[in-house]
């Protein structure tokens, strides 16, 4: 969703220290921060590569699903008892200790799914572009990506091939 | 209702007049030996004293139509729910055969249908036709004779009257040659059920589960002074 | 306690995608062999459907058995995923990556396949749709939420939708590796179910991140799961069932036969599909100090069900207790138990040599499931078949009949063949946590010796 | 990849820290632990002469013992559970509780506070023959069999306070080291044994056997996830305050109080979840004895205690450590965990009073429910004097020895440093097998 109809430039490193070298240099070169990531196979500590700290609403997720659960599960249970009162075992008609087993299941059903959709469109996930990418990155190889070129796309291709990148891939023609 | 186990001489009418009455399935000795016989009403049999002074006390057990039903709440369809007029009521087209109930019950007059039931020629003339057959798969129990009482209802109303006491009998009860067995509405003070129940000998069969059964028995009058 | 060999990722990708790309005959022989006791199972529950429940040992007391045994020990098996995987997640164990999916798989599949118990031990299967889904809509009857077997659906659905999510978030990243590796229609597949993830800092930043937030959300429901199936039994007034013990009890012994039930995988996973690089006897060891304790919780609560269950002196849960210790057959299914579940493998298991041999850890976790499935088979036929008070049902002796011996063998080879499928599908070995771990692997040298070590995010 | 680092610099640079715990004056400063000293002294005088009394006069009523029994109860729960927190971080080989173990293994100095007024409860139980026990009627039962258990549990506390903190009152040599390896996981472990065994004994003997109908299997296994639940609470507690009072900030970083409270949340979790266990099962069963159970101990005339125990035990600390801001504080985990200390007092009432109003011959049911007995100032001064009792002794101990272990700080050193990955900051754990 990031890069949809933009031009970017993906250029391919053997080492971690590289990528942190690209990054550098295209900053100096006047790109900025949220004009690059970086792709690699495996998860990086946080700004390792010097990049930017991304910021997510994960953590906003479970609870609206858990209160949309909770929701559901109260309907459910209570309609589900006032609909057609008919006793059991002589147990009150809205019987609160049964109920809250299945709330609690409902809760938790609602945060877990709502969680899983937070963490598929907090990753901009399903990601439809035609930004560049290379198998080679999950082979172990690091991708910086600079997107938003705007005409500076030969500038950023130097600075990548600068920083020791033993490629690079992209959408526009290479110059 | 009151069962007067005083009374009771062990015959075995209820057994087969229920047996007949609500299209229970046969029970050939092979069912009794796999232990998957149906009496929805059963006589049990218990020797007391040494030979040979040896007593039979005999101990008519059917459901109990609990107030507090044990096996109501667990069944997750409501194939059982308790009617207003105090019956545990077991509805076949939404049993789906969990047997739950029949694990809750303490008194194991819950009867799962391992198969479909059948009856040879000309057997299957005798059914009664106010009775479903229940199909395999489902749980069936002692309903009070509910197509009688219903039928008393109907008549009742339109005559313009409530029912009397006395007036509609399950079958168990008719047949009991000693009047062993005495059915009645326990809500009328003044019913024969309501004034039996107030006697002294007064019992019901594990009453300290505290579910309330509607059945009341009546203890068995000693009259051998030596056995105590 | 991280003895792992450097590992370059081209190489990880190769051991780990192997299988999954490649078919082996094996395979095919392994899916031919469970596909045909999987169809044996399937062949006998037609008969049952056909002919009724008359085919199964069962009588008019013991309304319940080997079927409801299955269920409670698929169900315990199924608790192996989280436990492994989400609390190992959370204390950051090092040595969880290379077997949290096969764990969370086995989850999925052993759930699954419990869930088709309660469903074919009906008396009429097909009208059971009625009670996991409302039906009478004209007349407003719906199920009763009062029922213990509602909420036990309602838990388990649950369990079972965030395991399915939780396993596919943290495959995506696997998905989109396996789209790399490649081409023509299985890569359009895997390219789909990827959903392009292409592994931007973000993407990563959020798997880290999921892995915790999911786990710890997937806990309390899987804490929640088997209680409510240990509910299923004690919220009926029988003696032996009417316990308040039940819920962590059946919890503690999930967790016994569930860690068993992954000790078993990772053998069968590392043997077949060549794994030794990467699922280690250290792996073995770790897991092997956990069973300690968890057995030894397990023996306790198992203690506790006893001692209060003759405390009160009552005779009806004396005679459940009767039953079990001194009549035949249960008095010897019980010492069997005790033997397998504790007396045999807690031993062996305080010595290291022992936890870091692969062949003890495999038969000793063998073992302790067999002990497992016989307490559940205890737990559900001894207090449905004690003498109870009515001469009506004195002598009810059970004897579990050939298609319940079909349909459990089936249960097992059903699981056994997900896990296949799966494994043959998808990488059954987190492939980028594996490759995280590399990341993060470091070594300090201390005086002398040099000691593994592992970086981590500051947290503050 | 890997680079080699050099923690013998890194603890050089940390030398000065660890010579100022060793040289400082320990724990509270001298007036101020005087004026500590004598308020909790003059509190457990009060308790100990009160207690005299009681055990001086008549016998009967034995309801009399209900608040004593409650006080035994909590010390267990709070001091002597406080020790698992060790256990656990140890086995687990947790870094973040090295700084922790000391404070919750001096807590263990209250069992000797709890054992013997433990062991004089079990002199006031009423006549033993045919009541519902696990001793059935054994000779010496259950006295002889509950004062072994809960001597045995003092002693174990006793030896583990011994032996880990002897590297700091004396240099230690590699023998020293071998031993205190293997024995303090051993130690810790038959420590957690006996605890649990002293759980099911107190919960069975002082509890269940007094009150006709109550044989609740799970009540043994809850107490002692309770007693978990209060003996970490407490060491946070005890561990907030030092670190405050103490000024040993430096030594006790935030990090332990963050990961102590995701532990504390767990365990919060359960109390509820096991209490649930035990009251679903009851109000779904609905037999007659089990109604009465639910009346006495929850909602009758004990509803107070209860509804307190719940909010205090369950419902602050979750609403409090669910929030991962207040977790990452120290103020937050201490609120919670005073929460739970307090709340885990009201637990022991509301078990313990009941059954010790019903104390009396052995009977089959529970007819009428009897009414609640408040505290007189007796009872109050036991509850608070007890523990009061307990708590000098453990600052008492904190005079002798630093309130951080130093030998587990030193290897935590080594152990572990914060060092540059590419642009960022990491942390290295070593792991040693």
């Amino acid at each position: 969703m990031a890069v949809v109809n933009t031009e970017a430039l993906l250029g391919i490193f053997e080492t971690p220290e590289q990528v942190a070298g690209a990054l550098d240099r295209l900053r100096a070169d006047g790109f900025l921060a949220t004009d690059m990531t970086v792709l690699t196979d495996a998860p990086y500590p946080e700004g390792a590569f010097g990049e930017a700290s991304e910021r997510h609403r994960l953590y906003v997720w479970p609870f609206v699903g858990a209160a949309c659960g909770l929701a559901v599960g109260l309907l459910l249970t209570i309609g589900t008892q006032i609909s057609y009162p008919l006793v059991t075992g002589g147990k009150p008609i809205l019987a609160i200790p049964p109920m809250i087993n299945v709330l609690y299941e409902g809760t938790l059903l609602g945060a877990l799914i709502m969680t899983v959709i937070g963490i598929i469109f907090e990753s901009r996930l399903p990601d439809l572009s035609a930004a560049p990418y290379d198998p080679r990155i999950s082979q172990g190889y690091f991708g910086v990506l600079v997107f938003r070129l705007a005409g500076r796309a030969d500038m950023a291709q130097r600075a990548l091939r600068r920083a020791g990148a033993i490629d690079v891939v992209g959408t526009l023609p290479s110059g | 209702m009151v069962v007067d186990v005083d009374r009771c001489t062990g015959c075995q009418a209820c057994v087969v007049a229920c047996q007949a009455e609500n299209n229970v399935a046969l029970n050939e000795e092979q069912r009794f030996l796999e232990h998957r016989a149906k009496e929805w009403i059963r006589v049990e049999r218990y020797w007391e004293g040494e030979f040979p002074n040896v007593k039979a006390r005999f101990l008519p057990v059917l459901c109990q139509h609990c107030d507090n039903a044990p096996c109501e709440p667990v069944c997750p369809v409501y194939a059982i729910y308790h009617s207003a007029d105090g019956l545990n009521v077991q509805v076949y087209n939404r049993c789906v055969g969990t047997r739950y109930c029949g694990n809750g019950c303490q008194w194991n007059v819950r009867f799962f249908n391992f198969w479909d039931p059948s009856w040879p020629e000309p057997l299957n003339w005798q059914l009664n036709p106010d009775v479903t057959v229940r199909s395999k798969g489902l749980i069936e129990k002692c309903t009070f004779c509910i197509q009688r009482i219903n039928r008393a209802k109907r008549t009742a109303a339109q005559a313009g009257r409530t029912v009397s006491d006395g007036e509609l009998q399950p079958a168990c009860a008719q047949a009991c040659p000693t009047n062993a067995l005495v059915f009645g509405n326990r809500k009328d003070p003044n019913s024969r059920v309501s004034t039996l129940s107030a006697s002294p000998r007064r019992y019901r069969l594990l009453e300290e589960l505290g579910t309330e059964p509607s059945v009341v028995y009546l203890k068995r009058v000693e009259v051998d002074v030596e056995q105590e | 306690m991280q003895e792992r060999a450097a590992l370059s990722p081209a190489q990880i990708n190769g051991d780990l995608l192997h299988f999954a790309l490649k078919t082996p005959r094996q395979f095919w022989i392994a899916l031919g062999v469970l596909g045909a006791i999987v169809l044996a199972g399937v062949v006998s529950e037609g008969f049952i459907v056909v002919l009724g429940l008359q085919l199964l040992g069962l009588t008019n007391t013991v309304y319940w058995s080997v079927f409801i045994a299955n269920f409670v020990f698929w169900v315990g098996i199924s608790h192996a995923g989280v436990m492994i995987s989400a609390i190992l997640r959370l204390v950051y164990a090092e040595w969880r990556r290379p077997i949290t999916r096969c764990a969370e798989v086995l989850t999925i599949f052993a759930l699954a396949t419990a869930g088709l118990f309660p469903l074919i031990h009906t008396g009429r299967v097909w009208r059971t749709i009625y009670w996991v889904f409302p039906y009478d809509f004209t007349r407003n009857v719906w199920p009763d939420v009062r029922s213990a077997l509602i909420w036990d659906p309602s838990a388990i659905v649950t369990y079972l939708i965030g395991t399915i999510l939780f396993v596919y978030s943290d495959l995506l990243p696997d998905l989109a590796n396996a789209r790399d590796r490649s081409a023509g229609f299985r890569r359009r597949v895997y390219a789909v179910l990827s959903l392009g993830f292409r592994g931007t800092v973000r993407q990563w930043r959020l798997q880290t991140i999921a892995g915790i937030l999911l786990a710890s959300l997937i806990l309390p429901v899987f804490v929640s799961v088997h209680s409510i199936v240990s509910w299923d039994f004690s919220m009926a007034i029988l003696p032996g069932w009417h316990s308040t013990i039940f819920a962590p009890y059946f919890v503690i012994g999930a967790i016994h036969s569930g860690v068993a039930g992954v000790v078993t995988v990772m053998v069968l996973v590392r043997r077949f599909l060549r794994l030794e690089d990467y699922i280690r006897p250290e792996h073995f060891d770790a897991v092997g100090r956990l069973q300690v304790v968890v057995a030894a919780s397990w023996l306790f609560f198992f203690l506790m069900d006893f001692y209060f269950g003759i405390f009160s002196r009552e005779a009806a849960e004396i005679e459940v207790w009767n039953l079990r210790l001194f009549t035949p057959p249960y008095s010897a299914l019980l010492l069997v138990m005790i033997i397998t579940g504790y007396l045999i493998p807690v031993p062996l298991w305080l010595f290291r040599r022992c936890r870091r041999s692969v062949r003890i850890m495999f038969w000793t976790s063998l073992a302790v499931n067999v002990a497992l499935w016989i307490e559940r088979y205890m737990l559900v036929i001894t207090p449905l078949s004690y003498k109870e008070p009515f001469t009506f049902t004195w002598v009810t002796a059970y004897k579990p009949q050939p298609v319940e011996y079909i349909i459990t063998a089936a249960a097992v080879a059903l699981v056994l063949l997900g896990l296949l499928v799966f494994a043959k599908l998808f990488p059954i070995v987190p492939v980028w946590a594996v490759k995280e771990g590399q990341v993060l692997r470091r070594e300090v040298r201390i005086g002398r010796v040099t000691v593994p070590a592992v970086a981590r995010e500051k947290k503050y | 990849m890997s680079e080699v680092l050099g923690p013998v610099a890194r603890r050089r640079a940390h030398q000065a820290e660890i010579e100022a715990l060793l040289t400082r004056p320990r724990g509270l400063a001298g007036p101020a632990f005087g004026a500590a000293a004598g308020v909790l002294g003059l509190l457990a005088l009060a308790a100990g002469v009160n207690l005299g009394m009681l055990a001086l006069g008549s016998a009967e009523p034995r309801a009399k013992w209900g608040y004593t029994a409650s006080a035994v109860a909590f010390l267990l729960q709070t001091f002597q559970g406080a020790p698992l927190l060790a256990l656990t971080a140890r086995l687990t080989k947790s870094l973040w509780a090295a700084s922790l173990n000391r404070i919750a293994e001096l807590m263990a100095l209250g069992g000797l506070i709890t054992a013997p007024v433990f062991v004089l409860l079990l002199f006031q139980l009423p006549d033993w023959h045919t009541r519902p026990s696990i001793w059935f009627d054994w000779p010496g039962a259950p006295q002889g069999y509950d004062a072994a258990a809960i001597l045995m549990l003092a002693l174990a506390g006793l030896s583990l306070v011994e032996l880990t903190t002897r590297p700091d009152r004396r240099s230690a040599n590699p023998k020293h080291w071998a031993l205190l390896d293997a024995g303090a996981g051993t130690l810790g472990a038959i420590y957690a044994l006996l605890y649990v065994y002293v759980q099911v004994l107190l919960m069975g003997d002082l509890a269940m056997s007094l009150v006709p109908g109550w044989h609740s299997a799970i009540v043994p296994a809850s107490h002692a996830i309770q007693g978990l639940q209060a003996g970490f609470a407490s060491v946070v507690l005890a561990a907030a305050l030092t670190r405050r009072l103490g000024r040993v900030q430096h030594a006790m970083p935030l990090d332990a109080f963050w990961s102590a409270s995701k532990l504390l949340l767990a365990l919060t979790l359960l109390f509820f979840y096991l209490f649930w266990a035990e009251f679903l099962t009851y109000w779904y069963g609905r037999r007659p004895d089990e109604q009465t159970l639910l009346t006495l101990l929850m909602f009758g005339p004990y509803a107070v205690p209860f509804a307190l125990s719940l909010l205090l035990n369950f419902a602050a600390p979750f609403a409090l450590l669910i929030w991962n801001r207040v977790r990452r504080s120290v103020a937050g985990p201490m609120a919670a965990a005073a929460s739970i200390v307090l709340g885990s007092l009201f637990e022991q009432i509301r078990l313990f009073v009941p059954a010790w109003s019903l104390a009396g011959p052995v009977r089959k049911e529970l007819e009428a429910i009897p009414p609640a007995v408040f505290p007189a100032l007796p009872d109050v001064l036991i509850l608070i004097g007890l523990p009061a009792a307990a708590a000098l002794l453990t600052i008492c101990a904190l005079r002798a020895v630093a309130p951080v272990s130093i030998w587990e700080y030193k290897s935590e050193l080594l152990l572990k440093a914060d060092e540059p990955y590419l642009r960022a900051e990491v942390t290295v754990l070593a792991k040693p097998s």
